[in-house]
């Protein structure tokens, strides 16, 4: 057992993959010599030399077709899209080529890929450096969409991700680097598609995803400390695919559901949670589902704008003290 | 523009470059592409293929050129425009037809339709419907030959108007800086869909002036000869083989249709199509073959037998059976379902 | 008044416009001298001239960022993007840099634009030429998205797309095209950001979109007629900003909602949707709030699996008379 | 590589094509925008500047260059390294700086911070920092420019990495077929961010090898040398404003600092920065002034001004209020707020 940071632990579980097998191999921008410009690749070059870690020209087509059609051949890649952001740069590959092809073939191609970004806010890095772009990706059949939010789970599901079969997007948190965690020596393999309960309890359920976990657990102290007021906390971890038992299970124990997403409002993976308690556990709610969310605005860059925008363990409870005393 | 092609007077040394056997092999792909085309074409306004569909009628000689020059193993990716790389592999114009009119006996059964042709037993690693999307993945495909050090080349199929597009110089500059063994061939035909290439280009020769902007070589090829386009392929193949990095290749040639089955391409200057006609691929071929000392009677036996063969396809695509719906929803994840969810 | 098609609605609003103010121009590829691929613009660069209504290359990132320059610096360009799905190659204008420009630079900078392209299935063009693209357009702060179902919508939301101050994604359905309408002659200027009522009704209220309104209002037709279920029809138009008042107010008289989407089914509009209902109105329901919705799977090509995919009258009333009468 | 400058042993006629003033103005502009971005710097290891931000140290003589050759109404569109051209362009020190503070007296209150300094009504159309995105974004401005007849150029800086984006090359061949009055900057500084640009890049100029793929001319200019920018940009906009479309320039430079403040340069080879140091451009263009005849003093004293303007900024900036939460929800649409529904 060894203290991590989440950053480490990206390098730790992208290198037990590549030991394990050699067509796992690594491209994008600065993520070789230099070891990413967050330190999260340091060492892989060194490691697993110039032919499986490769620096690329700034080409985010390219380094995304690359992985594809090195994964349709044979190979496993993982490609890194530094910032979340940058996905629009090369969404042609997210939204219209990498999902659709074993479906339009009828099976003959196959995508074993990761490509794995920075996402998410705090760094006073504006609003084109800073978005939670889940949503930006999970509404395409035949991608799977995971988001750890420990330096345990990074090294779990980066390998459950290199070991899929299918495309997975791999959403890394920038605020989450630095952080730190037990990670258990040896071989850790994760799942996909499910959740984790992380934190027991009777009167109401916080949904959250990487960041936005350890504020709900933050919270969900204070509501018990402050107002006895018992919150169970599931980080959802894999939003496609999505570990709907666990969610309604926990819905259904506790009545009330509240999601905490850091992206902006509108049509944020919370709403399709939401949506899918309101149609299948409608008779187990006893009031309104919530999102907790960032406010519908784009991110301003000042730290003390930021910091009001996106939901804080203020807000969270706040919003969950009253509507359960209401 | 590409010269045309001289016929010498006397019957020229069957045994040069290529030989009898390979020319024989082209002259039939070509055939087989432009009948099963026309086909194609027919089945359309008999309301048996629906939606759209992109044929390669003039450009026969491109498809077939260079798929002579392939070996099994090698990739192709290819555009919309795709039944004659796709037929040029060597994949059925059963199979082929059959996709088209969304039968069962169809390559993807229906799944991808007539712009997304893909036989990975035939080496044909998809069709790309959005411009530009293919040339990086093929620079992938190429990456794995190169990594798995397999010896097998890629090659991708694009038209004219693509060469605007970003991902094309995103995948030029990777493929150089890579040395991937892949050969683009861009097969201009003069129009994206109905504009005038020269319209919207900065240069004459959208592929080819663009070369040196990768540290590429400039290369044009008479697109409707298919001697000259197997050629410069074996060059280029060799080239990839050596581990000496990619080419591209610019292809001048003319489509005889609209752009797609909506398409009377009024947009065209008169006369244009009929000057490109005189230059008909499969006519300048059979002169070519002719000079050579094939008769005319073994063509005519070629051409009865691809005949016959897209006369059967068409008769067996008729009577294959509809997609039925059990496939809906196989094949979106590997594990062979569509479940997002517990 | 006049008999039009949807797609002569497309040339006739954006006549309107380019006539009453020479600012607005127009660009895209195969506009100008083809009349567009879909044949919505026929007649255009012959009444305005080659300065403002201009062909393009295959370059929709040069597209899209040509119009938001000439936005920002005081045109009111009009782009058309041909299939929707080819968004994804200049999703970069659309996600990061036209919605956030204002916002960014405290409101100097301004980016009245409408961006055109044709959605939608039916066709039978398979996974990539086929896809509704909303939910790729409504998460970013910043922009607005409408979708017309009829001929006369499109005029008047193209007429108040064009003079909004804002960006504005306009999705034409390309299955609507060939439909007629009733279109009254003179100037004709809708309002963004207002959902119509087609059909009154008191047992539920279906809330569609584009193509889907008119299967809705059939279904509404068939639900009265074989069941005695009477269904509130509401064509919801603008899904940004959107009209949550009248789709709240027909919620509170039904007490039952269904969403008929194109789109697969993870996070489609739907669920926005349906989400602020299951918040706001909570105890005005009486049942589940179900979304109607394609499959998450990619559209297939062959006519008869194409069908089987997209919400079908059958489909809608079949869902709807169990959901009811259960 | 671009030649040093050489300086004359008795002063050269002052009244050249360039002249005193103009020579003083752009000295001004560099000395300003070393002595802000140093500045930044230290605000940064003060903790009084948050977030990242891009120094283009080494490389002021081309954001000096280029306004110097500007007219009132010219439009600039820079990346996230923007803080040179928007100081450049007149925008005061205090209303930068107070932007990389988060500071309600910044340029805009801080909601876009340091890598979107934005300031309209200076020509300043914007700092981007997704690569390649403003060049297309140039071209539209350009448009509006050339469809109003305006005779207003447009200014477009992006660095050598920016080359090898899609962006950059559907810019460029929609720019020369619209004959647009736009000018392409890349400075090139040897480096994207940590990965010298040679390793990644088919060609040796990336910007000017790239030219010819748009029929444009191949220019490549000493960028540390004020007067060589300046001049060549003169020609560049003669070239814009009489209608004969676009250029592109390739100024070679260097960055002294790393690329963003987290960045230590470690990965330069030993003594490239030395080498680069002796050739600063503000060091080059003090000798090329005194070889104009002007005085140590005069430089001193424009030192001077500088410094007091730079330390009052720093002063007014550490005074202002940081941005009050009430400009949270304004301008995200027109209307002046954030409703996105009713
Ligand atoms: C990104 C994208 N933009 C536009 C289209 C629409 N489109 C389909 S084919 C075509 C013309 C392509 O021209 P070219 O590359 O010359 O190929 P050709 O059709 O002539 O073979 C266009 C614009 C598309 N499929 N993808
Ligand atoms: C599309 C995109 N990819 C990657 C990045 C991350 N990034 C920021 S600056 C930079 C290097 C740019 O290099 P260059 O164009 O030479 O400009 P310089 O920083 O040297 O001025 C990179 C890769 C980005 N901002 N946008
Ligand atoms: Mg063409
Ligand atoms: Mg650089």
């Amino acid at each position: 057992m060894a203290e991590l940071t989440y950053r480490d632990a990206v390098a730790r579980g992208i290198a037990q993959e590549m030991a394990r097998d050699e067509d796992v191999v690594f491209l994008g921008e600065d993520i070789a010599k230099a070891g990413g410009v967050f330190k999260a690749t340091v060492g892989l070059l060194e490691q697993f030399g110039p032919l499986r870690v490769r620096d690329t020209p700034i080409s985010e087509q390219a380094i995304l077709g690359a992985a594809m059609g090195a994964a349709m051949t044979g190979l496993k890649p993982i490609a890194e899209i530094m910032f979340a952001d940058f996905l629009a740069v090369c969404y042609d590959y997210v939204a219209n080529e990498i999902p659709k092809a074993r479906y339009m073939t009828n099976g003959q191609v196959k995508c074993p890929l990761v490509i794995r970004f920075g996402g998410g806010g705090g760094l006073r890095f504006g609003a084109q450096h800073s978005q939670c772009v889940e949503n930006w990706c999970m509404q395409f059949p035949g991608l799977k969409v995971v988001s750890p939010s420990s330096p345990v789970d990074v090294v779990g599901l980066m390998a459950a991700a290199v070991r899929d079969p299918d495309p997975v997007m791999f959403m890394e948190h920038k605020g989450l680097y630095a952080t730190k965690g037990e990670v258990p020596d040896g071989e850790i393999v994760d799942t996909l598609g499910t959740a984790k309960i992380l934190r027991q309890g009777t009167d109401c359920t916080i949904i959250a995803l990487g960041m936005m976990v350890h504020r709900a657990l933050a919270a969900a102290e204070r509501l018990a400390a402050e107002f006895g007021i018992s919150a169970e906390v599931v980080d959802v971890r894999s939003l496609v695919p999505i570990d709907t038992q666990t969610i309604l299970g926990s819905v259904a124990k506790t009545g009330r559901v509240f999601t905490v997403e850091e992206n902006p409002r509108v049509l944020g993976w919370g709403a399709e949670i939401v949506s899918i308690i309101a149609d299948e556990a409608f008779y187990d709610l006893d009031g309104p589902p919530i999102r907790i969310t960032s406010p519908h605005i784009p991110l301003p860059a000042a730290d003390l704008l930021e910091d009001m925008v996106i939901p804080s363990v203020d807000r969270v409870v706040e919003t969950i003290r009253r509507a359960l005393t209401s | 523009m590409a010269k045309s092609p001289k016929a010498s007077a006397s019957p020229a040394p069957v045994n040069d470059d290529i030989g009898e056997d390979k020319r024989l092999e082209m002259y039939r792909l070509q055939v087989t592409i432009r009948e099963a085309e026309q086909r194609a074409n027919d089945l359309f306004f008999q309301n048996l293929i629906k939606g759209t569909s992109h044929l390669s009628l003039g450009q026969e000689a491109i498809a077939a050129g260079v798929a002579a020059a392939m070996k099994k193993g090698d990739l192709s990716f290819c555009t919309y425009r795709g039944h004659a790389h796709t037929l040029a592999r060597g994949v059925p114009v059963e199979k082929v037809l059959g996709e088209l009119m969304g039968r069962d006996n169809g390559l993807m059964r229906g799944k991808g339709g007539s712009m997304h042709l893909t036989s990975v037993e035939h080496g044909v690693m998809g069709s790309y419907a959005i411009i530009g999307a293919h040339l990086p993945i093929a620079c992938g495909a190429a990456w794995k030959a190169q990594y798995k050090k397999t010896g097998e080349v890629t090659v991708c199929f694009f038209g004219d108007g693509t060469t605007n597009i970003g991902a094309f110089h995103e995948a030029l500059n990777f493929a150089v800086i890579w040395k991937l063994p892949v050969v683009f061939v861009c097969e201009n035909n003069l129009y994206m869909e109905y504009t005038p290439i020269s319209e919207v280009t900065s240069v004459e020769h959208p592929a080819a002036d663009r070369a040196s902007a990768n540290g590429l070589e400039r290369i044009i090829v008479d697109g409707n000869d298919a001697d000259a386009v197997y050629r410069i392929m074996r060059t280029a193949f060799d080239k990839a083989r050596a581990g000496d990095g990619p080419s591209l290749i610019e292809a001048l040639t003319y489509r005889h249709s609209g752009h797609s089955r909506a398409d009377p391409a009024k947009y065209r200057p008169e006369g244009e199509l009929e000057e490109w006609k005189k230059r008909d691929p499969i006519k300048i071929y059979k002169e070519r073959l002719k000079s050579f000392g094939v008769t005319e009677d073994q063509m005519a036996k070629i051409d009865a037998e691809v005949m016959k063969i897209v006369d059967d396809a068409t008769e067996a695509c008729k009577a294959a059976p509809t997609t039925s719906s059990d496939i809906l929803f196989t094949d979106v994840y590997a594990d062979g379902g569509w479940a997002w969810r517990n």
